[in-house]
């Protein structure tokens, strides 16, 4: 079934929730596409939570119908046999590395403090990826576990490490910030072209869902499809949205990130293929987060984006 | 029980009826279970049960079993992985701890001693006690950086109320007989510190001392959870990254044994410190120990 | 009125040690009689006391009230405890009124009879303080006032005047004097003043040390009543005729206690 | 009145440390005071400031009646303290935080979870408070009532509850102020709502006034709850200084 | 020896009110005399002492001590509590040494003198224990060694066996007379118990209260040593005048007291 947190009214229409990870730029066009669906009558709840776990742990449980955040605990959990399909992007890979002013490449680096998060997360695996092939066996940082990438620009910022990875939105806000050394951070590497088939950010449902209510679902990623294609014709509707949907935050800020995303394309749902969720997969499983054997087609359901269009 | 028999009796007469209530002597059963160890055996089946029918019964995905808990617990006691986040950890403990001990014994004394002091310094405490440190972090990541500074800092603010608090408790229960007595041979402030109100405070800073390694603990996991993922805290957040709920609970549990151990030990240093302030008579009613948290 | 017959009562220490506190305990006590009970430090005097009330359980023996074997505390018996045990947060009447109210008296009795007590005790006036502004004389009076406010036939006293000053004390002894002859009360007083003993008893019951037993029975011939001035009655030669016995009695115990290894 | 002197004069330090200073990590209070009046303006404080009182208030109500019930029971029962004895110490000495899934998976990520989170980090306080006030309460007034035939209820509630109170009382204090820290690390861990999510927010931002604002706001509920507390504790425990004065 | 002049002190209590301890105080105490204060409760007795030892400042008159003005506490006086105040954590012989120590004796030498002090007041055999672990009356006797460690001229008792039950009371007064007569000290010694105070004193001094005030200093008659035979003393007919005299001095002083509205 499609789990407790889901009921059919008599009208036909649906009441169900959608938990959404300490909602920022990313999660703005979701947020519209909820509304979207309200809009067809169903009532839908959003909670909002700490970390992506939870919301995967509510989802496996049919707390909640559909969730957005870091790929990598949905797998963990769809390998693990949880009813959990990916079925759309919520946004690119919006992660690089940076460096201090005038740390360019890996040789700069050699020894020095390069800043990480725990070993499960995906910008761990990233970096952990990129020093990989492009630093010699002799020639590697040291790293040093930090927390979140809020917690690692500071850190940049503050000159405690060479190199970190970091957040579209952290960099913007580190560019914008008033530490002097803050607005010359170098990118190292652009993740979203070192690797190309790496999405790791995405929608994800609870699977009873998705058999018994298609016509919802559907709808919701349809919504957000929109949503994102009018945010790239639009230069300010993002900025719009986000006036709407995170009114605590400074609108000088929003604007200034929201045209960085809009410009490198990070959003597009219909972004996934079997090929590129495929890779996703694999690179997961290169980074030890899940074993072989997941399958496109086990962690994911396309038709939605397929249907889109 | 040992095995000394019971007064003898001197007589018995016929049909006698001994008190109130008959004093018997306890059998065997009764004897087992008037140690408290049937009883913890009794609660820890009884979670153990209800933990693992819970699980089973609508277990997620970050909601193991108790015997898959066990397991993974066992397996990682194995692993060199978690014998180097203890080691990680603790070192900011310890410092941290240590930085609260150093600070804090001072302080609460001092707030003891002198009430003009206190009762400036008085909302201060309060404030510090229910300040929640976890929202601080983010400042304290901006003013020190994510070096062990930091983590030992907050380790410190964390512990180092429980100390202070209690430290002054202590000096503020100094039976003040004890310091006119000192006077009276002649001591000045110094030694009045050093001589009475010292060794006087030591039961309650031992106390303080220990409260205050249960929050050390709790600190140094928060800032690991939070701000440096590294040690303890940082396996937490890789398990619970990865959804690998067993070995997760498996580091909790680890957590909470070390919490339990530490604690036990100031315990047990405590009791060998301050033999003398233990009341030697079940019914002495004076000597009831100090009232440690009745000045919080 | 009280019969104890062969009481023995030990305790376990917490390290397992057994103290014999009585052993073999024989006494008679007559209705209305005042029989005090003197013996030196932890020779078992309030392991006594308590067993008389019924609030701790013996080894063996028997002590029956009337006849009637004790099983706890009675409605015939009250007890005035050394240290006054008087509720710190209720004020000296809801004290007084405090074993009425166990009782289900109703409120109005219950203030009538702890005023017009608290008035036989010199208190009157005092009602609404708290213990904790009395002076210990005041709250032994209180207390006093609590155990004969439930009308008890057998008043049981535990040192009820050893952390009293003791010109307060006199006074104390001569209102519990005057208290016992109008009541008709059976007292077991205990303490360990030799001159209390032999000014306020009819008997002095002499107890001895591990194990605590009675060693003798001294009557005392002093003429009552005795409540209008005790202090000219410490100086009559037969009040120095019985302390000089007893203080060679009570020195002869002491000396063997001491002997035996037990510092005092 | 020293309270009042003294807050004043930090807030002076403060103030000056945050001009001096010129960090960003630290703004000086009139700064903070700012962004809490632009907060108050926009309107998000005050509906997140009643959002956490009620999972405040309901988190410390629970904590109250079953801290209560179980240390008394603890206090006066040597079975139910060997039973439950580890488990609270274990419990109290434990970072509460690492709870935070298991709230989840039982409770959701609703009002419950805080709730519960806020009971986690209160209730231990008070249990082993409790606890230890009722274990010692003096056992000659326990003995007293006993020999006026009081049964074990009236024992518990004539003798040992008023007798124990002051202590008691002690423990609340330090529950509210665990409460209010379990409040604000349930709201940033779990579902992010009320004040927690503003910390979160701002944390996020970098933005240390706003951080510093929301704190100051906690502080001050976290006072005012001490205040009631200790209003409460005053009239309960009138009766103590005056016999602590005269035992010495 | 000891002279004091027109000692006035007063307390401003807690709630702002005025108490007179101690008015126009005037005291000669002569070289090896011992001298008995006698008093009810409240009437300054302790205060007076804590002036003499130069623990608390006062209002007006003088203190000397061998005809120099007194101004905080001297190597040569040397006080005894009322409640011990023993060091719980040190054990009997660092009690004793205590003194010593702050004077700066080295260790040997503390020892030393401790330990013969211990076996002096009977408790060769203790010195490693804790205060906990002794009762009362040995309590007591620490204290006394550790007065007496410091060679003090002048003994200043507060009540010393006031906590302590009579017959061990009576065996440390024999010891206390003993020690006096052989160190040839100067003593003086605050208690409430009339016999107590005869029995020890050359003189004794009445105190009044409210305010404090020396009422009356009554010469004691008896022979000298008495730390024979205590007991033997408190049966003669001397002993008697004198308790009588006083007991009704005393006796007016408290009815005074309490028509004053003072209660006991
Ligand atoms: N609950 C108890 N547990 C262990 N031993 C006890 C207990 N109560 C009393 N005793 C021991 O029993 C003996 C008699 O005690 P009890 O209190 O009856 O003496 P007492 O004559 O009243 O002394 P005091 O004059 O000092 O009040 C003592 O040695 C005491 O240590
Ligand atoms: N520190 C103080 N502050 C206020 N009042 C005090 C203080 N010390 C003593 N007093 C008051 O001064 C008076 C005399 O006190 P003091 O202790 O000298 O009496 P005492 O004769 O030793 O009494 P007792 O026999 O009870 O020991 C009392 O009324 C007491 O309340
Ligand atoms: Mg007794
Ligand atoms: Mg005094």
């Amino acid at each position: 079934g499609s789990g407790p947190g889901t009921t059919a009214r008599a009208d036909g229409t649906l009441s169900f929730t959608v938990a959404v990870v300490e909602p920022d730029l990313t999660t703005v066009p979701v947020l519209a596409a909820v509304d979207a669906v309200r809009r067809q009558g169903h009532d839908v709840d959003v909670v909002e939570l700490a970390a992506p776990e939870l919301a995967i742990e509510g989802l496996a449980q049919g707390e909640y119908a559909i969730s957005a955040e870091a790929t990598g605990p949905a797998l963990s959990a769809i390998e693990q046999g949880a009813p959990i399909k990916i079925i759309a992007d919520v946004v690119g890979n919006q992660w690089a590395l940076y460096g201090r002013p005038g740390v360019a490449s890996c040789d700069d680096l050699d020894e020095r403090p390069f800043g990480i998060f725990s070993s499960g997360a995906v910008a761990t695996a990233m970096a952990k990826d990129w020093v990989r092939s492009h630093c010699t066996a002799d020639n590697r940082p040291r790293y040093l576990t930090l927390g979140g990438s809020d917690v690692r620009a500071q850190a940049l910022a503050a000159g405690e490490i060479d190199a970190t990875p970091l957040e579209l939105s952290d960099a913007v806000a580190l560019e914008a910030s008033e530490e002097p050394a803050a607005s010359r951070l170098t990118k190292i590497a652009d993740f979203a072209r070192t690797l190309p088939d790496l999405h790791p950010q995405t929608v994800y449902a609870n699977a009873g869902f998705l058999g018994e209510h298609r016509d919802v679902a559907q709808a919701f990623v349809t919504a957000l499809v929109r949503e994102h294609a009018r945010i790239n014709a639009r230069p300010r509707h993002l900025a719009r949205l986000a006036r709407t949907y995170l009114p605590g935050e400074d609108e000088a800020d929003v604007v200034r990130a929201a045209e960085r995303y809009r410009k490198a394309g990070l959003f597009d749902a219909a972004a996934l293929t079997p090929r590129n969720m495929q890779g996703t997969i694999d690179f997961f499983a290169r980074a030890g987060v899940i074993g072989r054997g997941v399958t496109a087609r086990d962690a994911a359901d396309l038709s939605f984006i397929e249907a889109v269009s | 029980m040992t095995l000394t028999a019971t007064p003898r009796r001197t007589r018995r007469g016929p049909g006698t009826r001994a008190g109130p209530r008959p004093a018997h002597r306890p059998g065997p059963l009764r004897r087992f279970l008037g140690m408290n160890l049937p009883y913890q055996l009794l609660t820890f089946a009884v979670f153990a049960g209800g933990w693992e029918l819970y699980a089973r019964a609508r277990g997620g995905l970050l909601l193991p079993g108790f015997t898959e808990t066990v397991r993974a617990t066992v397996a990682l006691l194995g692993e060199a992985e978690l014998w180097r986040a203890l080691y990680v950890s603790n070192q900011a403990l310890l410092l941290g701890f240590a930085l609260a001990v150093v600070v804090g014994i001072p302080a609460g004394t001092a707030l003891g001693r002198f009430r003009q002091f206190e009762r400036y310094a008085d909302v201060y405490l309060n404030i510090l006690l229910v300040t929640p440190m976890a929202a601080l972090i983010p400042l304290l990541v901006m003013s020190m950086g994510v070096g062990p500074a930091s983590r030992v800092v907050l380790v410190a603010l964390f512990s180092v109320v429980m100390v202070i608090v209690n430290s002054r408790a202590g000096v503020r229960q100094v039976d003040p007989a004890l310091i006119e007595m000192a006077r009276s041979f002649g001591a000045d402030e110094r030694r009045i510190w050093t001589r009475i109100l010292l060794p006087a405070a030591l039961p309650a800073v031992m106390t303080g001392i220990r409260l205050g390694l249960g929050r050390a603990v709790t600190g140094m996991v928060l800032v690991e959870l939070l701000m440096v993922s590294d040690g303890l805290g940082g396996l937490i957040l890789t398990y619970r990254g990865l959804l690998k709920a067993p070995p997760l609970y498996g580091v909790i549990a680890i957590i909470l044994a070390e919490a339990l151990l530490l604690v036990s030990a100031a315990h047990w240093a405590e009791r060998r410190l301050t033999r003398w302030a233990r009341p030697n008579e079940p019914r002495s009613l004076s000597a009831s120990g100090p009232r440690t948290a009745r000045s919080f | 009125m009280i019969t104890v017959h062969g009481l023995c009562k030990s305790f376990t220490a917490r390290d397992g040690e057994t103290v014999e506190a009585l052993r073999d305990v024989d006494l008679e006590v007559a209705e209305n009689e005042f029989l005090t009970v003197l013996g030196p430090s932890g020779c078992g005097k309030t392991t006594l006391l308590r067993a008389l009330a019924g609030l701790v359980p013996w080894d063996d023996g028997d002590i029956l009230v009337d006849g009637e074997p004790v099983r706890g505390p009675g409605p015939e018996r009250s007890m005035v405890f050394q240290n006054f045990a008087l509720l710190p947060w209720a004020t000296v009447l809801e004290n007084v009124a405090f074993g009425l109210r166990l009782r289900g008296v109703a409120r109005a009795e219950r203030a009538e009879r702890a005023r017009s007590l608290l008035a036989t005790v010199g208190l009157a006036g005092c009602e609404a303080k708290l213990p904790g502004e009395l002076s210990g004389g005041m709250q032994q009076r209180v207390g006093i006032a609590r155990a004969l406010a439930v009308r008890p036939r057998v008043l049981l006293m535990d040192e009820p005047f050893g952390a009293v000053d003791e010109q307060t004390r006199r006074l104390l002894q001569e209102e519990l004097l005057a208290l016992w002859e109008e009541h008709r009360l059976t007292v077991v007083f205990i303490t360990h003043s030799m001159e209390e003993a032999v000014l306020l008893g009819d008997r002095v019951a002499l107890m001895s040390a591990r194990p605590g037993r009675i060693a003798e029975i001294v009557p005392v011939g002093l003429e009552r009543p005795r409540s209008r001035d005790i202090s000219g009655l410490a100086r009559s030669g037969e009040y120095a005729e019985i302390t000089t016995y007893l203080w060679e009695r009570l020195r002869e115990m002491h000396a063997e206690h001491r002997r035996d290894g037990v510092a005092s | 009145m020293a309270t009042l002197v003294s807050l004043a004069g930090g807030a002076a330090l403060w103030e000056l440390a945050g001009r001096t200073a010129d960090t960003s990590s630290l703004p000086p209070l009139s700064q903070v005071l700012g962004r809490l009046a632009e907060m108050t303006r926009e309107g998000t404080l005050v509906g997140s400031v009643g959002d956490s009182l009620v999972n405040l208030a309901l988190g410390l109500a629970i904590s109250l009646v079953a801290g209560l019930a179980v240390g008394t029971a603890m206090g006066r029962g040597r079975r139910t303290e060997a039973a439950l004895g580890v488990y609270v110490h274990a419990l109290l000495t434990a970072p509460s935080l690492v709870f935070a899934p298991v709230f989840f998976s039982l409770l959701g990520a609703g009002r419950a979870s805080i709730v519960a989170v806020v009971v986690m980090y209160a209730v231990f306080v008070v249990i082993v408070n409790t606890a230890s006030a009722v274990r010692t309460v003096p056992p000659h007034l326990v003995e007293m009532a006993r020999s006026y035939g009081a049964s074990e209820r009236q024992v518990l509630v004539r003798v040992v509850l008023p007798a124990a109170a002051p202590l008691i009382m002690a423990g609340v204090r330090l529950g509210v102020g665990r409460a209010v820290t379990g409040m604000v690390n349930g709201e940033m861990f779990i579902a992010v709502v009320g004040l927690g999510r503003l910390v979160t927010e701002a944390g996020g931002r970098f933005d240390s006034a706003g951080v510093l604002a929301v704190l100051l706001i906690v502080i001050a509920v976290a006072l005012g709850a001490l205040a009631l507390v200790q209003a409460v504790d005053r009239v309960v425990t009138r009766w103590t200084p005056t016999t602590w004065k005269d035992a010495r």
